[in-house]
Parts: structure tokens; sequence; C-alpha cells
């Protein structure tokens, strides 16, 4: 993807500053609830970016580190009794570990096999939560299967204001680290794996470890998205490993733009906002989120940011003639011919 | 959108414009905060919270069918202290997260006066948190896992505002032992869901059952996602049991009962609760032996239960199931007697009543223990649900004998 | 090291077809070698096995004399064989400039490893797209290039691991006389300053003679004739 | 209704007749595992006509499923209880759904692989939340009628022998369509569109009109299977997983591959189930779709062999 236009440098600034001011004009707490999901959620769909984006391989089984994460935060807690922050870093740990391991099992494979082995993978994950009574807790009854398991946190009630503040900046901070990424050196290797990876293995690239590499990168951020869900909702479920929630992250990156970490982060926030913050009766909800996917995609197939960032290239001048703007650039040596 | 002239100081101008506008727009969005209410008594509002779109909306769309009866019930007997009673709902989606969100939608914004719900386990334990946490009366109907009454009972200055009115598993597992051994059965096969309720379920009856020398021959749990429906149907024939129990309320219990009758016909069947409950369901399948449903409240166990299920028919088509709607009207029914009794409905004075009080629901006198579990079993006094048999023209109660 | 690179009785049949019945060639380092033969004689598996895309049924490849036979092609372009494809397929959505800094940072992790950084790569990228004549269209995406920029593409791709051996299989086919010149001189440029050998396939003679001292005739899966260029 | 169960309260351990004990009920077990391979051959049938020909991995083939069953539902209410009957109607229905939304969505969004199986999941959830409109969330149920029973008390399961029959219909005329003279264009656009295109087909209605047929098959499928279990919006989501699987791993080239490895998967479930534990056959079905994915040589290297 063609690097930033000048146009799209201004928009998730003003976006970012427009989120940090919301909170002052005094919302209920089931918006600021509602807003805080969408936060961890968008990280989440931009960690599926950074696999199925950015590398190409499109994945139906992105809940798996994301489930782990959480599963991990809830057992080392509840179980082990560990402190939460090295119960999060080890989640996104084991998270990262589970992304290298699914990496390297579908590094040979591409296209629909590669959705299909991960879809696999994933299910079989959610039927271990689903089948699973893991231990008994302190009432002895049993811990696991469809109820999930509780994280032990430090706190009782997490002010709705400071879970908001915390998700936007975990979203900032995870979308910008994913954002340098696609555009690091690695990233620009994962774009020409994806694009065609004959030419890049005649580059000199070793496509498997790079692929293994994009799987590695984007479940690590999947499962800190995962560990930062469970801490705002308290209990790891077998729906954290759901085929529900892998489809979402693949959906949001669709309407929003593959490839663009932004669009994927920018549709999660607008879908989710708009379904679950106006409350509209459940089936009128369905029907316009059904219809909404099927408008943008079928208007915006390569996804809304990736279009418009397109059409602002186009708009703004002719884009090939001009080097994009670079910080601190060297002027071109003296090419001896 | 005019694209932004590039010669302007960046960040500055940008913030400025949107933020104002969408600022401007977002207030308008949520209702102004309630001014002082002038008019008359604003009507008490309960919280229901259900799973109405995904794969529970079956159980989440008779739970608030149930809970709406209820309330007109209540207006038509006068309302409470002279005002109407409504009830707002939330679609819990069969998630926690959502059923967290919904239900502070319910109390922060719509400012329930209590919550009733939610549907599944993991959603009610969520939910929990948050009646916890504004000190709202919660009023579970239908979860069963012990982990809320567990909770009640080791942290009660936080979630004394909850209380069960549905059975919780070690109960269930008691009110079928009776009726087991009633029925004189000796062998039985226990096949469900592979999900940690029935697994629960399956230990706790064969505890309860073992000193009645009822033993289970064969026990199978298959996965929801590729439930092996015939296998596990004959494999629970060739053991030959006296009866085979089906742990599962859902849609499943249908498809396996017709598996079953096509491996063994003569073959009787226990579905505790749920979709067996449904007469057009029931009449689907061949009555060549014995189906029996176990339901909180039937038809004929009281007149007001008689009166209820005339009403639900009348005003929805069919009658209601006995699981997933009666023992949410009950708990809207008891929500409105506490309210009544206590005289207000501010939750320390409800929680109270509802500890001290006994309330006459369809499904017989609920009285809450300790821990806040309605009084179900086997026991004298007790709530002990109700064993139908499904023949041709309907359903009749066979146990506990009327 | 008198052969840079040399492979003994390769055999490679698809299914029931024999393709390469023990085929045996050397190539000296900075040696210009030609490979002719008629469509169909086996020269593109002779050189997708020469450079690691295919493995074949049985012989051996050495490279500097270690065996490389069943080594992948990525690594063989890290040690310095590197390939250009008769079909070329383009990075749909890269620009020139990023293809050829993939090549750059993939050869750079060859010497240190982590892959190139940003910085240290913009003087040899420029520097390479002015020699393959790419340095105008360096923001151009790959898959709007014309057929002479394609080759002049893979050219700078192969280039950019300043290779001990080019496996250039038919790049000068169906080019423009300004392009086949340009390419032909940079070859030659290659060869004389830098010493990199390269296996030509061709099946145009005069370009062979023109560019090879050695042209190896292959014909049904044989090499049947070995001719010096004078 | 069968024999109506008139004895009264009597004990259920009292000698009432049980079919003779079949020596094990593992025969009895891969007959029905043979049904079951039938009813995933039955939606992948629809499936592998799609991915072949519109080169799209159809996920609301599914929802097609519950909307046959529906159908059947509905006639069944009116009076038309025998699914066979069902199923061409709610062919003919699916058939215009599946011609709107081919031409309204899958035709113009063709050139985008990703944003196209995205839509039809789309389109999935719009017909699940519909039928949950009309027909209301409770589950549904279709009379199945008496099975019949085989030598030494093997139970033929009525709906298993229709999965079955249908389903090798409906491969065989797949494969009969494919490669004879009506089934021309269809085989061309499979192969390649612009040569398709060049030679005058009208490769857009071919393509609508494909989409239309898969989906009819898959509402046929529903139709001819609802009596076997409970009808509800969310029933199509389990077959589309394993049909799915069959497709894309036997892959289009050979339809006859399609239906062995459904049957195949279908004995190997029930197998499982029987031999392990019923909890985790689905986990051995999906451990062995991961065996065969990785086992598949479809790297880079033979993708490449064959392209130059």
């Amino acid at each position: 993807m063609r690097s930033a236009a000048p146009f799209s440098g201004g928009w998730p600034a003003a976006g970012i500053g427009l989120l940090l001011l919301f909170p002052l004009s005094s919302p209920d707490a089931f918006f600021l609830d509602v807003f805080t999901t969408g936060f961890l959620l968008a990280a989440f769909a931009a960690s599926w970016d950074v696999v199925g984006g950015v590398s190409g391989q499109i994945t139906l089984g992105h809940a798996l580190p994301f489930g782990a994460a959480a599963y991990a935060c809830a057992l080392l807690t509840s179980f082990a009794g560990w402190p939460l922050p090295l119960a999060v870093a080890a989640a996104v740990l084991l998270a990262a570990a589970v992304g290298a391991g699914i990496g390297a099992i579908s590094a040979p494979l591409d296209g629909p096999f590669v959705a299909l082995l991960t879809l696999a993978l994933g299910e079989i994950a959610h039927e271990a939560a689903v089948g699973n009574t893991f231990f008994s807790g302190p009432g002895g009854y049993a811990w696991g299967g469809e109820g999930g398991i509780p994280v032990t946190l430090p706190w009782r009630d997490a002010s709705p204001f400071s879970s908001y503040y915390a998700a936007l900046a975990f979203l900032c901070l995870g979308s910008f680290g994913m954002l340098r990424f696609s555009r690091s050196g690695a990233g620009l290797i994962l774009r020409a794996v994806a694009g065609s990876p004959i030419t890049a293995q005649a580059s000199g690239v070793p496509i498997a470890r790079f692929k293994r590499l994009a799987f590695t990168v984007g479940a690590a951020f999947a499962g800190a998205a995962g560990a930062g869900f469970v801490l705002h909702v308290g209990r790891a479920t077998a729906n954290d490993l759901s085929l529900e929630l892998s489809f979402q992250a693949a959906t949001f990156a669709a309407v929003g733009g593959r490839g663009t970490i932004v669009g994927p982060v920018v549709a999660a926030l607008v879908l989710h906002l708009l379904f679950q913050g106006l409350s509209l009766p459940p089936s009128a909800r369905v029907l316009l989120y059904a219809l909404t996917l099927l408008v943008t995609l079928r208007f915006f197939p390569g996804g809304v940011v990736g279009t418009a960032r397109d059409l602002a290239s186009r708009l703004g001048g002719k884009e090939g003639a001009r080097p994009p703007r670079r910080r601190g650039r060297k002027r071109p040596g003296e090419g001896t011919p | 959108m005019t694209v932004i002239p590039r010669s302007l100081p960046r960040l500055p101008r940008l913030l400025i414009g949107p933020a104002v506008l969408l600022l401007y727009l977002f207030p308008s969005v949520f209702p102004a905060p309630p001014c002082v209410a002038a008019s008359p008594p604003a009507p008490l509002k309960i919280g229901v919270l259900a799973p109405l779109s995904g794969p529970y909306a079956a159980g989440g769309t008779s739970f608030v069918q149930a809970a709406t009866l209820a309330v007109e019930q209540a207006n038509a007997e006068g309302g409470v202290f002279g005002q109407r009673v409504t009830i707002v709902v939330g679609d819990t989606q069969g998630r926690v997260d959502v059923a967290k969100a919904e239900a502070l939608r319910l109390v922060s914004r719509e400012k329930v006066s209590a919550l009733v719900g939610a549907y599944l386990s993991e959603e009610t334990v969520g939910v929990m948190e948050v009646a916890a946490a504004h000190r709202t009366v919660l009023l579970v109907p239908v979860a069963a896992t012990a982990e809320i009454t567990d909770l009640v009972r080791r942290e009660y200055a936080r979630y004394r505002y909850v209380f069960r009115v549905g059975y919780s598993l070690p109960q269930w597992a008691e009110m079928v032992a009776a009726f087991l051994s009633n029925r004189k059965v000796r062998r039985y096969a226990f096949v469900g869901a592979g999900i940690r309720w029935n697994l629960e379920l399956g230990e706790t009856l064969e505890r309860i059952v073992a000193p009645l020398g009822i033993a289970p021959v064969y026990s199978a749990y298959y996965s929801p996602g590729n439930p092996a429906f015939e296998t596990v149907a004959v494999a629970a024939a060739a053991a030959s049991p006296d009866i085979v129990i089906l742990a599962d309320p859902g849609r499943n219990s249908v498809s396996f009962l017709k598996r079953l009758r096509e491996s063994a016909p003569a073959l009787p069947a226990l579905s505790i609760g749920g979709a067996l409950g449904d007469a057009r369901l029931a009449s689907s399948v061949p009555l060549s032996a014995p189906v029996y449903v176990q339901a909180a409240a039937w038809r004929g166990v009281s007149p007001a239960a008689t009166a209820y299920v005339e009403r639900y028919e009348q005003r929805y088509g069919a009658p209601p199931v006995g699981y997933s709607d009666t023992l949410p009207y009950d708990a809207v029914t008891v929500l409105v007697a506490a309210w009544r009794k206590a005289g207000s409905a501010e939750s320390a004075a409800v929680v109270s009543a509802l500890e001290r009080g006994a309330f006459s629901g369809v499904a017989g006198t609920y009285r809450f223990d300790a821990a806040h579990q309605a009084n179900w079993g086997a026991g004298p006094g007790a709530l002990h649900g109700t064993f139908v048999l499904w023949e041709r023209g309907g359903a009749r109660i066979v146990f506990p004998p009327p | 090291m008198s052969t840079l690179l040399s492979a003994e009785g390769i055999t490679k049949s698809f299914g029931a077809t024999q393709v390469l019945s023990g085929i045996a060639l050397s190539v000296a380092p900075g040696e210009p070698v030609g490979l002719f033969g008629p469509n169909g004689s086996g020269k593109t598996t002779l050189v997708n096995i020469l450079s690691g895309l295919l493995l074949p049924d049985a012989g051996t490849v050495r490279f500097d004399g270690k065996e490389i036979t069943r080594l992948p092609l990525d690594a063989r372009y890290r040690l310095g064989i590197a390939r250009t494809f008769q079909i070329p397929h383009p990075y749909p959505a890269l620009s020139v400039r990023e293809a050829v800094r993939v090549a750059l940072a993939a050869d750079a992790g060859k010497r240190k490893e982590g892959g190139g950084t940003r910085e240290d790569e913009e003087g040899p990228t420029e520097d390479l797209l002015a020699r393959t004549g790419l340095f105008n269209q360096r923001f151009v995406p790959c898959a709007q290039l014309s057929q002479g920029c394609l080759r002049r593409l893979e050219f700078a791709r192969a280039l950019a691991c300043r290779p001990r051996l080019l496996i250039l299989d038919e790049i000068f086919s169906a080019l423009s006389a300004a392009d086949e010149g340009d390419l032909m001189a940079l070859l030659r440029a290659a060869n004389r300053d830098e010493g990199t050998a390269f296996l030509l396939v061709s099946h145009n003679p005069p370009l062979l003679k023109s560019l090879c001292r050695r042209i190896l005739v292959l014909k049904e899966g044989r090499i049947v004739r070995e001719r010096p260029v004078g | 209704m069968g024999p109506s169960y008139s004895g009264n309260a009597a004990a259920p351990g009292s000698s009432s007749p049980l079919p003779d004990p079949v020596a094990s009920p593992l025969p009895q077990v891969l007959l029905d595992g043979l049904f079951a391979g039938g009813t995933y051959a039955l939606m992948a049938a629809g499936m592998a006509l799609i991915l072949g020909v519109v080169k799209v991995i159809n996920l609301s083939h599914g929802a097609f499923f519950t909307l046959g069953a529906y159908v059947a539902y509905a006639l069944a209410e009116r009076g038309v209880e025998s699914p066979i009957a069902a199923a061409p109607i709610a062919a003919v229905i699916a058939f215009a759904f599946g011609v709107f939304f081919g031409k309204s969505f899958v035709n113009p969004v063709r050139r985008h692989p990703f944003a196209l199986p995205v839509g039809t999941l789309a389109i999935a959830l719009l017909f699940e939340q519909a039928a949950q409109m009309v027909w209301g969330p409770h589950p549904l149920s279709i009379e199945a009628g008496a099975p019949w029973i085989g030598p030494g008390g093997l139970v033929i399961r009525r709906w298993g022998v229709i999965a079955f029959l249908s389903s090798a219909a409906l491969l065989g005329g797949l494969k009969w369509v494919l490669s004879a003279r009506p089934g021309l264009p269809l085989h061309l656009i499979a192969e390649d569109e612009e040569i398709a295109g060049s030679l005058g087909m009208d490769v857009e209605a071919i393509r609508y009109l494909t989409f239309g047929g898969a989906c009819a098959m898959a509402a046929a499928a529903g139709a001819l299977l609802s009596p076997s279990g409970a009808v509800t919006p969310t029933m199509g989501r389990a077959p589309l997983l394993l049909s799915l699987v069959v497709v894309i791993v036997a892959g289009m080239d050979s339809v006859a591959a399609i239906f062995l490895l459904s049957i195949g998967l279908g004995i190997f479930g029930n197998a499982c189930a029987w031999l392990l534990s019923p909890q985790w056959s689905y986990v051995a079905l999906l451990a062995a779709v991961c065996l065969l994915l990785s086992a598949r040589p479809a790297g880079i290297v033979v993708l490449a062999g064959r392209r130059d």
C-alpha cells in the first residue's frame, strides 16, 4: 500500500482527539462501556489485519490467540494466584507462541487452505474450552466450560472513565505499533510475500519465516486485546474462542480495508458503536448490520478506508511523480551508471 | 468532504472543526438527563435481560414474553403503590460482555428499579457484577450454576441483592431422582450436550440416586458442533436402560429424540425442560413409548397455573414450555409481590422482604434460603416442579400426583 | 576453485515423461555460459532445478564445492545465485522502488541478521534503479510496468545481492532494441566489472554468441554439444 | 403418527417389546455414518458448483439450507407432508433469491476475493434473522416417518436414505452437466473466464444463474433433510462447516472425490463418536481436516512448477 499520503495523516489525529474529548460530554456508563469494548475489538480487528491484510494470509481462527490470552489471564490469576501484570505479560507471550505455532503449521499452505486450517484450529480450541471443566473453584463447583473462568482483579468495580481511557490508550498504542510494523522493512517484505510469493522468494526472502512472523506479531497484539477484554469483562468464556469472533474481525477488516490497519480500526469502531450503542431492537439490529455490510462491500469492495486512501492519493495530484513526504531524507547519492 | 488545505497549521485547525460538530451532535443522541418529574409518577421499570438474537433466541423470546404477561397481570391488579409497572428489555445475545453492557444501560440510563435475568450462566454472573455495583435487586429465573448462590454466600455484603428463583443443579437432580424412584426405574441412560451444566447435572444426579439403588448404565455428552445423534442413540439403546434422560433444553433434544425413537421405538425418554415442553414439537415425535417432560409448572398444577397457561396461549398462540417462560413469569410475580410487601422499590427494603417473605407464584410458594436460593426440591413444602407425559391429545401430569 | 557451479547426473520426469536424463554441466567463476535448445528441450526445468525451485529426481548440484541440491530458492539467493523468470510475476501492490528494497532487505539480512533498516538502504536502491534505467518509474506500481521495464526490474532484483552467478531464463526474448541493448550492456558490465558468472538461457544463437564464451546445447533432456565461442 | 403408547403408566422397566438386540451396534453406527456423509455430500454438491464456477466460498449456503427446511415446514403445515414434494418448491424459491443476490452482489464484487465471502456471510445473517422474524426463534419439527428395518435389526433411517440417494443423484448430475455438452459453458468458465467471454458466452448471466442453481441445491437439501431434526433459524451453520471442509480439501477437480470424502468424513465422525466418545467426535473431525490440509502439497513449489 502506498505510504501515507498527506490526506490520511490528519484524520487519525483528529479522530483520537475527538475520542479524548468525548467523555467530557458526560455520557452515561453504558456508552462508555460500549466504547471501551469497541476500542478493544478495534485493536483485535487491527491485529487480524496484520495477518490477513499485510501478509495476505486470510485467517478464520484469529480468536484462538485472543481467547488463549483471555483464558491464560483467568487461569493464572484465579488458579495460580499470579499478580495481574505478570499474568497479562505471560498471556500475551502465550498468544504470540500460539500465533507462531499456527504460522508454522499454515506456512506451507496458501489461499483457502490457510483459512480452513485456522478455522479448524480455532474450532478445536473452542470445543476444548466448552467441554472442559478445568478445576473446582473455592465454592466446590467446577469452573470452565461454557460458564467460563473469572479473573481475579485487584480492583472491584473499575470506573467507566478509567476503563474507557485505558482501552483508548491501548488502541492508540497498539494501532501505532501495528502501523509501524506494517510500514517497517518486515512489513514491506510481508506485503511482497502477499503480492507474489515466488518473486519474494526469488529475492531471497525466506517466506515461511516471514509468514510465521506475521502470525506471531498479529497473535501477540490479538493476545493483548484478549487480555484487555478479559480485564474489562472480568471473565474468560468460550465465546472468546468462538468462530463468530474470528468472522467479526475478518468482517471489520473487509469493510475497513485490508492492509491499511487504520481501516479495520475505524470500521470496528463505527460498526460496533452503531450496532451495540444505539440499542436498537434485536431483529432490526441484526438486519441493519447485515444490510450495512452488504451495501458497504458492494460499493467499497476494497474497504472504505482503502478506497478513501486511493481516492485521496489520486485527488492529491499525481502521486506517482512525487516522492512521499519523508522526514530527514538524504539527497540521493550520485548513482554511477 | 473538501480536502483540508495543507498550508494551514495542522493539528489544532483539524481538531476544532469536527470536534465541535460531533460534540454538538452527540449530546442530542442521548436524552437529556430527566428533569424533576412534575408529571404523574413515572412507571416502575423492571429491566429484563435475555438473549433475543443468536442461537439462544428461542429461550430468550419466551423469557421476555412471560415477563410481559406477568407485568400486565400486575397492572391489572392495580399496579404497585398506584404506579404502573413496565419492563425494559436488553438483548444479551448470549454473550457476557453484551449482557454486562445491557445491564449497565438498563441500570444507569433507563434507571430500572430491579433486574430479571439473564438466561445463560456466564451472562448471569456478568450481570451480577453490575447489579452488585449499582445495588440493584436481581432475580435470576433460569441460570442454574452454583457459582451464583456461592457468591451470595461468600460475599453476602456485596451480592445480597441477587436472588435465584429458578432451581439450582442439585435441586434439579433431586427432583429428577424423586421422579425416577416414583417410576421404579433401576437403570437409566443420561445424554446431553457436552457443556459444563450437563456434566455437573449428570454427576449430581448419579450421586443422589446411588443410595436409592438407581444407577446410570450409559452416559454420553455429544458436542454441539457435530452432535453424532445416531451413534449416541444406538449406544443408549444398546445399553437397554429403563429410561433415557435427555439433559438438553435446546433444539437438539427434538433431533435426538427422533433418532432414539428410530433406534429404540419402545424406550421411554425424559426431557429436562425446554424445547420438548412445546406441544408442536412433541406432536412430531412418535409416541411409541412414553415421552416425559420436566417443567417448573403445568396447566392443572394450581388454579393460578391454569389461568397463566390459558392467558399465555391466548396472548401468544401456543402454551408455555414450562421452563424458560414459566420461571421468568414467577420471577416477575415474586418481585412485584416483594415490592408490595416492602412498601417501596428501594433495594434494601426489597432484599429484606424477599429474605423473610413467602411469595406465591405459578409453580408454588417461593421462600429463599441464606444463599438466596428458592426452595426447590423433593422435600415437604418445597417447590417440586411437575413431570408430564405427552399423549395424543396433550400432556398429562404424572408426578407428583395431583 | 576451478568451478563455481557444477551439476552431475541431473534427471527429472513429470509423471511418465522424462524431461532431463543425466545432465552434467559446470560454470567457472566469472564465466559467461549460454544454454541453447529448442522449446520443450527441458531448459526451464533445468533452470528451476539449478535455482532451487524444483528438486531433481536424481543428481547433485554444487556451488563453491558445497552441495546445494536441496537448498531452497531464497537460500541460494543469499548464497549469491540469483535468477530471473521468463514470465515475471510483479508485486501487485508495491512500487518499483519498494520491490527493489525487498530484494536489498533480504540480501542485507544475509550480512547482518535482522533485515535491512530504512536509512542504509537508500543509497544502493537509488543506485540500482539508476543502473537499470528504472529511476524515473520508481514510484510506479510494478503491475503497471511495460514488458521492457518488468525485465529491467527482474534484472534489478537479481543484481541486488551482487550475485556471483546469474541464471537468466529467456531474459532477452521479445524486447525492443533499446531495452535489449541496455540489458546486454548491463550484463556485460556485471560480468566484466564485478566478475559475475552467468548462465544465459536463450533460443537466439547470435545473441548467445555475442555474450557468452561457451554455449551448451540441450536436446531431449541431454547436453549434446558444447561449442566454445572463438 | 406412530402407534400411540396406550399402556398405562406401568413401570417402564417391564418387558416391553424391544427389537432383538443386534450382535454389536457397530454396523448400525457405520450405516448411520454413511447417511451422515450423505448429508455432507448433499450440501457439498452446491458449494462445489459455486466454488468451481463462480469461484467464491459461499458462506450463505447454510442459510439457503435453512430456507429449504422452513419451506418444507410451511408446506407440511398446509398438508403437503412429504419432503420430496417440498424440495422442488424450495429449490425454485431459493433459485429466485440466489439469482437476485448473484446479480446484485456476487457479480459486481467478483473482482475482490475477500469481500465476497464476507458478503455471503452477511446474506446468511439476513436470512437467519428473516426466518426468525417470520417463523419465530422457537424450534419447529416435521414428522419424520418410521424407519425401515433391514437385515439383523439394522435400522435404515428414512431421511438417511433420502440424503444418500439425492446427494448421489445431485453429484452425478453435476458431473454429467460439467462434462457433457450443456455443461460446456460452466466448464469453460471454471477453467478460464476470459476465454469463455471471448467465445461470446454471457459470463455474467451464467455466473448468477449458477449461483442461483447452487442455492436451489442447498434449499432442496434443506427440504429433504428437514424431518431429520429440528428446524431453527441457525440450523444451517453446523453442516456448512463440514461441507466447506469437503469441498476445499477434495477440490473442484473431481466430483467423485467430493462424494467419497463426504462419506468418509461421515463414517469417520460416527466411528470416533462410537469408539472414543461423542464429545470429541467433532474435534476428531477437525483434527483430521488439519492433517489432510497439511499433508496436501499446496505449497509454492508445486504451483510455480506447473506455471512455467
